[in-house]
């Protein structure tokens, strides 16, 4: 399920679903693998790697009102009118969202991909992240492969819209 | 000691005063306004009278209504707790009258330190140092040649009133008419009497408080001081016992309360009052500003380093009981603060911030109290004070006590209203607070410019909104229903009820 | 100080380490087993670590995996709590050679005391006075022999031991050799050691116990003694500062507590410690027990009458840092009791009650202390200690902490499964413990048939019923839905989510 | 609507009604007039007279957990006697076999059922559950509607064999 939050005039788009017994969140390129500790009484404790994390959140119409480690944020669901424009035509470079290590590379250079679809895979954090396409697509270069390891905005490939 | 108990009080010190009674075996009546039909009060209370409307002046204040109140449910005693009536000298009066005991001073008491001047002129004779000052008549012209001679800054106070209501800072001549119709216009809605005077303005001051305590057979004792500097717009935000001033400085402290003492012996005060005194930071002198003829907010740091219940204490004293202690069995052990979070936006001006409280998760710690009247699903409505908890934090020494309320304060989750617990956090780390160099001014000089932090937004919190959404549009279970049921959570049903909020 | 701390320990003292660690700034690493997936201490602390399965014996008493996880978490010392490891020389011994700091005394200390023959041949040389006892080879007929001389009553205790397991009172040589097999059994299973010995047991005992800290620079001080003379079973469940015994006795006071800091100088003791005795309420004379090297369930009276956070000089004094203060600085300042509120069934030989806590609500007032590693949700399980939590009250004086603790078990609520709590009251109203005359067999003289009330049924509780029922089933709303909201709970969704529990 | 909860082997009858904003609740010859003032997080808190009673309440399937002033109870759920009354004249109650929602009532008093026919949809855990006739019948008595929220083992209808 895909869900909208704005928060500070920004709209963040998250991706979150079941796998197993876990959750897999997907927020722009960093994905994380949830698994769900309790959940109560508004308080949302979940695990990510061997943190576990607390977050209390409330509903107030269209606001959530979230508390995480002594801060508290206000987002909002954001309208399906605000959906995401398509990004810019061109080649756009998609960037590992966190320091780790190339698993596989999933497509070769000049494939047609669908929006969604796994182009690389990389392990962090003990977490295997998915870096998809965020738009359908054409690879126009491979910048990694298999083994590297790669630093946080690094690029990793460039996919032109078409 | 009394059977049953009428508390003419709402939020957390009614809540306070019916766990008192409880630990002495008193049965409690709370009267409340229809705004708080659902408050923990209410819910705590062994009976509840409605007595009018949420307007305090429809409620709180209605004398005849609370006295009927406890007539009607037997009650042997009234115990006003602070604000509305509770230094009211006619309400105590009516509570005599109607032949019940008033958990407090004599009226006459209560008469005599209400109204400032003759409070003044009273301590003066006994022989507390007070502040230059000038008693008006309510003529313009006589408080502007009065304030010539007392010398700017001045500050314009309500002759019956307390707690800041109706005070203002006036530094120049210019300023002074505006202040003084402004002031009078507070003290006429807080007080009922517009009366003002005028008073020195001390610039570098501290607040620094003691309590005492009375009884009925002429033992008077006091529990050492309060250092209440912390103040935004002459609200007390934060208080501490000891004083870190008066902590290097033994005979000041000692001076200091016997005067303390001498203030109250000279009305022959009983039960609880706070004889609240400024000391000029620079020379040390300290003048007497006001008594407070009831329980005071801060109370919780005194029961903390003396190791009483002063709402216990109250209630024995008004029973006829001795106090169980002389002076010298007091002490002062440790360090406490206490800091009031408000639903308040300190970042714009401090105005309140109404709404619905959506979650509260008070923190849990050793040394750490909680006194709170709210709890997730009650309202911060416009009719009273925004104060949401007092937290206080009990350790050997200051700076431990420091580091224990910051991190309670940093467990403190308060959603649906902006507070003001970033700001304290902000306030306790503060060099100036750190090393105890606490005056009046810390605030406005350090934090007018004060901003929340806007920290970027982790992923983990979107995280917890798409779980939070995906949670609630039903995924298929992990594990097989609990046993467990929260069946009135207003979630789950179509039918909420929140009757009164 | 250490930037990181791993807890090897679970429930309410994880929780209470994991507060003291966030107080001093300190980051906590919690192991877990697969029961405690989604506890307390899991979710406060700040990364969690899972060591294993539900039993002990996989996963908290797992030394190699617990320092296997403190080396891969980058953390630089290990509190073992209490239970578990704490008093394992060899774990202590081996978070040493991990190059990691243990946060109690050193492993040859741990040893010494550990070792109860070797700890009373110690301490006696050290001019403690100890009990006429024998330490048993193993051959029943030596222990025959032994007891004979010593003469019965006697206690068959587990040489390795301490908390009540493998302990057998004795009243005659027919009940000795099965006693020697049962404790033998119960100590090689607590304690992987079926050593036992055989010590005096004296009828009308009291348990007091006397509080110790001693720094790495050769600072040692005791923080007065707690009394632990209610106990079931052999295990405390009410203990409390000052002893009502020892405030008339101040010479006998003193001369334990120094008894106490001689005998932790026998092992060149450092970290926190208690020195144990058993005191003959006829006599006045005091015998050394044992000393425990690791901190107690019941620090936290020690901690309300003496102003110390015990966990935070045990992890400053492990840091290296000197005591903050001298034996000339400390003080005993009113009085604190603490009960322990347990899942059992106090009318059924105190059998663990094991089930879902389906609803908890502790108390909250001043003085109060909750000190607890469970909630609503979680489940008492057959694998752990059924300890809910522990509940201090303090207190100017000992009827008034008597009041504030007994008015807070009566304010605290937990459904789900049979609790103590109705036991403790009745304990505390007993004239025996009000006078203060707690001798270690008043449980069993005055509560051996104890029956928990059984009210009639009053009507409220069915209308409590009826209307849950109505509520549940949707009637129409009162309001509107107010803007708060529970998206999680259970009741809501069909999808329940309880991992790991 | 009628509830009976047995405590101590003893079984009340308890009859529960709105009244306005109020609660009327009759126990054998007492008629209680009740104001709900909160019912939050298994918390029922309501006004009788000037007394204002705080009782939690705890499900655990058919037993009712309750403290009140300092005191636990535990009541169970008592089959109405109606019903069981039915069942000896042959008519036999279908109970939701999890905790769930009805979606829909598919048959109505009096109807003659064929074994097999689904009588009532209830959706639990994103599941549609076919709640369906053992054996012809007739359906006796209605016992929930759509919307209702229903517990695992609350009676939903009553068939009576034919």
């Amino acid at each position: 399920m895909e869900f909208r939050f704005e928060h500070a005039q920004v709209v963040h788009s998250v991706r979150a679903e079941r796998d197993g017994e876990s959750f897999r969140v997907r927020i722009g390129e960093r994905t994380y693998l949830i698994d769900l500790v309790r959940a109560a009484g508004g308080e949302l404790v979940f695990r990510l790697g061997d943190q576990v994390l607390t977050a209390y959140v409330a509903r107030d119409g269209d606001a959530f009102h979230i508390a995480l480690n002594s801060q508290s944020f206000r987002l909002s669901l954001a309208k399906p009118s605000a959906r995401r424009k398509a990004a810019e035509s061109g080649a756009a470079s998609l960037s590992a969202s966190m320091h780790g290590q190339v698993v596989r590379v999933l497509v070769s250079e000049g494939e047609m991909v669908k929006r969604g679809q796994p182009l690389v895979i990389l392990e962090a954090m003990k977490m295997e992240i998915r870096v998809t396409a965020p738009h359908d697509g054409r690879v126009v270069r491979l910048l990694c492969s298999a083994g590297d390891v790669v630093q946080r905005a690094q690029p990793l490939l460039e996919l032109a819209e078409v | 000691m009394f059977k049953r108990v009428l508390i003419a009080n709402r939020g957390e010190i009614a809540v306070r005063i019916i766990r008192a009674c409880r630990e002495l075996g008193i049965e409690t009546v709370v009267v409340y306004s229809e705004a708080d039909a659902g408050s923990l009060a209410v819910q705590l209370a062994d009976r509840a009278v409605l007595i009018g409307s949420a307007p305090p002046s429809d409620s709180y204040l209605r004398a005849d209504r609370i006295v009927e109140a406890a007539r009607q449910t037997h009650c042997q005693a009234v115990h006003p707790g602070f604000g509305f009536l509770s230094e009211n000298a006619a309400f105590a009066q009516m509570v005599r009258d109607a032949g019940l005991t008033f958990v407090g001073p004599s009226p006459e008491a209560i008469r005599a330190m209400g109204l400032k001047t003759e409070a003044l002129a009273r301590v003066r004779a006994a022989g507390v140092p007070t502040l230059p000052s000038y008693a008006g008549n309510g003529l313009q012209e006589d408080f502007l040649r009065a304030a010539e001679q007392l010398g700017y800054p001045l500050l314009v106070k309500a002759a019956a009133g307390g707690g800041g209501k109706g005070m203002r800072v006036v530094r120049n001549s210019a300023e002074l008419p505006e202040a003084l119709e402004a002031s009078s216009r507070e003290a006429g809605k807080a007080f009922a009497d517009n009366r003002l005077f005028l008073e020195r303005y001390i610039e570098s001051a501290r607040h620094i408080e003691v309590q005492i305590l009375a009884d009925q057979h002429g033992n008077m004792v006091h529990l050492f001081e309060r250092e209440c500097s912390i103040q935004r717009r002459h609200q007390k935000i934060i208080e501490e016992s000891p004083s870190p001033y008066l902590e290097s400085r033994p005979e000041l402290r000692d001076a200091m309360c016997q005067a303390a003492l001498r203030a109250a012996q000279s009305v022959s005060y009983t039960n609880a009052g706070t004889v609240e005194f400024i000391v000029d930071a620079h020379t040390g002198e300290f003048f007497f500003l006001e008594m407070n003829t009831r329980l005071q907010v801060e109370h919780p740091v005194t029961e903390a380093i003396a190791d009483v219940d002063l709402v216990q204490l109250q209630l024995r004293i008004a029973a006829g009981e001795p106090l169980p202690f002389r002076q010298a069995d007091l002490y002062q052990r440790g360090h406490a603060i206490e800091c009031r979070i408000y639903a308040e936006d300190p970042a714009n001006n401090f105005l309140p911030s109404t709404g619905d409280l959506l979650c509260v998760v008070p923190p849990s710690a050793p040394n750490i109290r909680v006194d709170s009247g709210v709890r997730a699903g009650d309202s911060i409505t416009i009719h009273y004070d925004p104060m949401i908890a007092k937290l206080i934090a009990h350790a050997r020494t200051r700076p431990e006590a420091i580091r224990r309320l910051d991190a309670a304060l940093a467990a403190y989750v308060i959603l649906g209203v902006t507070t003001n617990i970033a700001f304290l956090r902000d306030v306790l780390a503060h060099p100036d607070f750190q090393r105890g160099e606490t005056t009046t001014t810390l605030i406005e000089r350090a934090f007018a410019a004060w901003q929340p932090p806007s920290p970027p937004l982790p992923d983990a919190v979107l995280i917890a909104a798409a779980l939070s959404q995906l949670l609630q549009s039903g995924a298929p279970a992990l594990n097989a229903a609990p046993a467990q049921s929260d069946p009135f959570s207003p979630w789950s049903r179509p039918d909420n009820f929140r009757v009164g909020a």
